[in-house]
């Protein structure tokens, strides 16, 4: 959005360098790498980790296009630092309340029959800058902690018929829940409730049509469509069928969100519907009067978007954006909305409608129910304020 | 032409020979997760003062001398201010189950050697911060038993999701 | 395919050195990469290249998952390599026989209004090693001049609106036909019908989510959707409205089908329905007795796929393998057969059925239609031999 | 809660104003295609004799001497091969129109170079290879007017796609 008028620029038109002399042979590189001209598009952290493999990197949504993140942008949250894991050697455990414990290896989980579903992935510490007011900071540090891939792998309902299901619980027990351990240094754990993901969970070991990166999982990751990032254990190495919440550090210490009369929220794994404007976002600048396409994404961890509107001055009115087609399920989607810049300021929000109804909610509705101190599932309508020179800037 | 069969899963009878029965021994080493109620805490025991001889060899580089926090969280104190403005979340002030203190040092702490503590410093370093937090004292010594049955102060301070339905 | 049985290597478990010790930092990669254990996982061209900007280099399918191709791995085929294209210096001119012609900045095409959808890439020279029989080549070299994206830009009849449209044919006039042209120093050109691919026919600027990669057409490529690959013009430069096709040397000299009479067809520019199966595939090994997914990719480019069916016998029996969800038009879709290998020979062949009805043909048809010497589109039914010994061949 | 608005793609008039007028001289250096009736030639000519030593200068490296091939493509010869079971196609055996020659020539050739050579060199190397392929005399000088009246032997060899229908 930053270049001069093309009329300045290349008239008549010149043949360039590039037509006139042949370029790189194939194989450059056997596995490919994006342009140089495209190399400020990267993973970048939002400050300075004082332990950077117990850290997080964001991705950089405004140079995005589509509903897809190339898997060297997904974004990174890692507790241990990336372990570099021999897939050989490397086994899956299901145990603890089942018919047949099992162990099981790369090989086995590919013969297992297996499925592709395109789900967006969000930390529910994405976007806690905005708590307190605007943060100033650029989309990919304020939303960076979201991605949306293709996921390749086993369904967890036929993991769990492989090891001849669950043992029947004594009538009256409590719903089984399901401990996910990771084989990385922080041997990650986290506790889920195994009836309300039994069919929606996978065991993946392909993302965008390739193996898990290493810093995404590799060789095998468990996904939770629709829940928090965190719950996504990676590096997956156990899956034991338990009669209750392990109450492991991950689900009380972090990802709990404290309320001001200073009880916290526990178990909230759901993302909530959201959308942000990517383009024009903070850092980059109108150039011309005239029709931009106001332009973003829009998710919800419940179902499909059913709606986004947007509104150009702050809040007032609003109006019907288009969504690209097709809606997924817990996915991104596009939305655009036809604008003419006439030059002035101007304020730009979106706010999602999800299929349930949902809809998304003001940064003040957020603080008059949760407060300010509860960090994770800000999920409020976000504003960018267009200046008269056409500089975009979270204000 | 073909007949269409266009399914998610369909799940072949012949996926129950798929993977090795594993018997519990086997696993040992990888069943590390305790119970909030203390079961899978293994046998062992530690008191608090070993606790602080760990604690200050082998975490206080992160965490502080007293636990007050450096590049690793801080471990003590902020008891009361779960209510104010600049609430202080610690496992003393916010932590509902001593069984997760346990566990979380067991598998991940310290950091740069995880797995490397013995049952007995484990036992011990989590009574030592403990101890600091106010919560057992001086003389504790924590085992499997002693440990299940402390009782945090933030034991009571988690609250369901209420969405949907409520922001 | 290939390890040991897990019983052999990892029991009792043993904490592994990755669980011991934190693994590297963030941003290692900011841009990432697949894990060192994927190394074979790579692009490879099928004969040492004389010239190796005019040649070409295939996606390794039978390691891929999914319905995605990586960008990395997306198969190449260039005529004067690869040019390093200053996306600010780049221009589109849209021309000839339309109201009023124009020229485009890369900022100018990210205004307008943007489409992403997924779809299938092949070149029509994919395949044409078996043409004679079984090569004896792996999957990779055989059918690996095949991709499938998420693609975005803009649509050809939005870019042809914002020239005014096509001046007006006279009364009886033939139809228009358009001139797409490459600023590499190939100044590769093809000649396409108007009317059958303005709706369908985008213009892209990125892809699975970026940016096209510099092999792929950086920083804008055509596609259409269906067609044979060459015409999805890369580093696309131009596009002319014409009133007839210019017979540039790819649409004559290439892309022709030479017939056992001498005579040629030409402007065939259609892929038929195809399939194959990617696992087991030759190089792969099967290990154990019992049950094996066969799994593998089905397309066509005149619609989705109906049905796929396979035969482990070489032909004779067939039966209807398990589609995954979603059907895309234009895309690859994964089957999965549920197959118990008995530890004897076995013949496993896919034949795929599109919306049009037009089934997969045999090799003997196809030749029997089109001889032995028109290289292009070929699409016969592939057939891998199972050994005793579990190798896998194409044989 | 909003209307649901989900369509693939929806016009803004506005989008007239996207883009920059173009007049046809802007465009000259990359207007090069030519139609297959002549349309694009540019003005000059050559004659067999100069494209012999155009040739040898700047094609023979890859093409061959004779243009019989070598890393390029043989150019010359494979007359009456195109029904045997080893056809060979060339500029002379294969191609419909001689403008194709020019436009390829004009735009992607020498490999090396591509876009370097003179209108009037490339309708000499034109003519040397029409001329070493029997379709045009020794005495040939080509220009817009005679390059697109050159008939070439398999003019009519082409077909249209029967498919769909038929394989
Ligand atoms: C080399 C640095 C380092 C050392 C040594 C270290 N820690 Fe930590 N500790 C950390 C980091 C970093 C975290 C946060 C990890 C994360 O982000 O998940 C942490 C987290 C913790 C937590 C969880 C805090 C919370 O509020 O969730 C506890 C408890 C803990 N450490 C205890 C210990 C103990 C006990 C030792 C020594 C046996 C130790 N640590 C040694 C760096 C260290
Ligand atoms: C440095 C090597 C090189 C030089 C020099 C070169 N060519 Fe080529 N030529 C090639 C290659 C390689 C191809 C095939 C390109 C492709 O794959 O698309 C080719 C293709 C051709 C073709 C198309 C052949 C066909 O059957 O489709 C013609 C005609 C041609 N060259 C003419 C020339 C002429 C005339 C010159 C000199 C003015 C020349 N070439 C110089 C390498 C060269
Ligand atoms: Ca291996
Ligand atoms: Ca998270
Ligand atoms: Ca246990
Ligand atoms: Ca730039
Ligand atoms: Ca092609
Ligand atoms: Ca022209
Ligand atoms: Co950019
Ligand atoms: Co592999």
């Amino acid at each position: 959005m930053a270049s001069a008028p093309s009329a300045q620029l290349l008239e008549p038109l010149d043949v360039p360098p590039w037509t006139r002399t042949p370029g790189a042979p194939i194989l450059t590189h056997p596995y490919g790498l994006p342009s140089s001209f495209e190399s400020h598009v990267v993973r970048r952290a939002a400050r300075q980790w004082p332990m950077p493999g117990a850290a997080s990197s964001l991705t950089p949504l405004a140079d995005l296009h589509g509903t897809l993140t190339p898997n060297g942008l997904v974004y990174e949250r890692h507790h241990g630092g990336v372990p570099d894991i021999d897939p050989d050697a490397h086994r899956l455990a299901v145990h603890g309340l089942v018919t047949e414990p099992k162990l099981f290896t790369m090989d086995d989980l590919l013969r297992l029959p297996s499925e592709s579903r395109i789900h967006f992935m969000e930390c529910s510490g994405n976007t806690a800058s905005e708590w307190k007011g605007p943060s100033g900071l650029p989309l990919q540090l304020t939303h960076g902690l979201l991605s949306c891939c293709e996921w390749t792998g086993v369904r967890l309902s036929t993991l769990l018929e492989a090891v001849g299901g669950s043992t029947p619980a004594a009538p009256g027990a409590s719903p089984r829940w399901i401990l996910a351990e990771g084989a990385d240094a922080a041997a990650m754990t986290r506790s889920l409730p195994l009836d309300a993901i039994l069919d929606r969970a996978l065991v993946v070991y392909a993302q965008n049509g390739e193996r898990l990166r290493p810093e995404n999982g590799y060789p095998l990751r468990l996904i939770v469509p629709g829940y928090e990032g965190n719950t996504y254990v990676k590096w997956l190495r156990r899956l034991k069928v338990v009669d209750g919440p392990l109450e492991t550090r991950e689900e009380t210490s972090k990802y709990t969100g404290l309320l001001p009369d200073g009880r916290a929220r526990q178990f909230a794994f759901e993302m909530d519907a959201k959308s942000v404007i990517t383009r024009p976002s903070p850092g980059q600048r109108l150039t011309r009067h005239g029709y931009y396409p106001v332009v973003g994404l829009a998710w919800s961890g419940r179902g499909t978007i059913r709606g986004v509107e947007v509104s150009t001055d702050g809040g007032i009115n609003w109006q019907s954006a288009r969504l690209e087609a097709p809606v997924r399920d817990r996915a991104l989607t596009r939305f655009t909305f036809d604008w003419t810049w006439q030059g002035g300021p101007a304020t730009l929000l979106s706010r999602a409608t999800d299929s349930t109804g949902y809809v998304q909610p003001t940064r003040e509705a957020l603080v008059a129910a949760r407060g300010l101190n509860s960090y994770y599932h800000y999920n409020g309508i976000q504003s960018w304020r267009v200046g008269a020179d056409g500089s975009v800037a979270n204000a | 032409t073909p007949a269409v069969t266009t399914q998610t899963v369909a799940m072949p009878s012949t996926i129950a020979g798929i993977g090795t029965p594993l018997d519990a021994s086997a696993i040992a080493a990888w069943d590390i997760d305790i119970a909030p109620d203390g079961r899978g805490l293994p046998p062992g025991s530690g008191d608090v003062q070993t606790g602080a001889r760990v604690f200050a060899q082998k975490c206080a580089a992160c965490h502080g001398a007293q636990g007050e926090g450096l590049i690793g969280d801080p471990l003590v104190g902020g008891s009361g201010t779960l209510r104010s403005t600049a609430p202080k979340r610690t496992v003393g002030s916010y932590w509902p189950y001593a069984t997760t203190l346990f566990d979380y040092i067991r598998r991940a702490m310290p950091y740069n050697a995880p797995q490397s503590l013995s049952a007995d410093e484990v036992y011990a370093v989590s009574a030592w911060i403990l101890n600091r937090n106010g919560i057992v004292p001086d003389d504790a010594r924590l085992d499997a038993h002693s440990l299940a049955a402390v009782r945090m102060p933030n034991r009571d301070g988690f609250v369901p999701d209420p969405r949907p339905g409520t922001l």
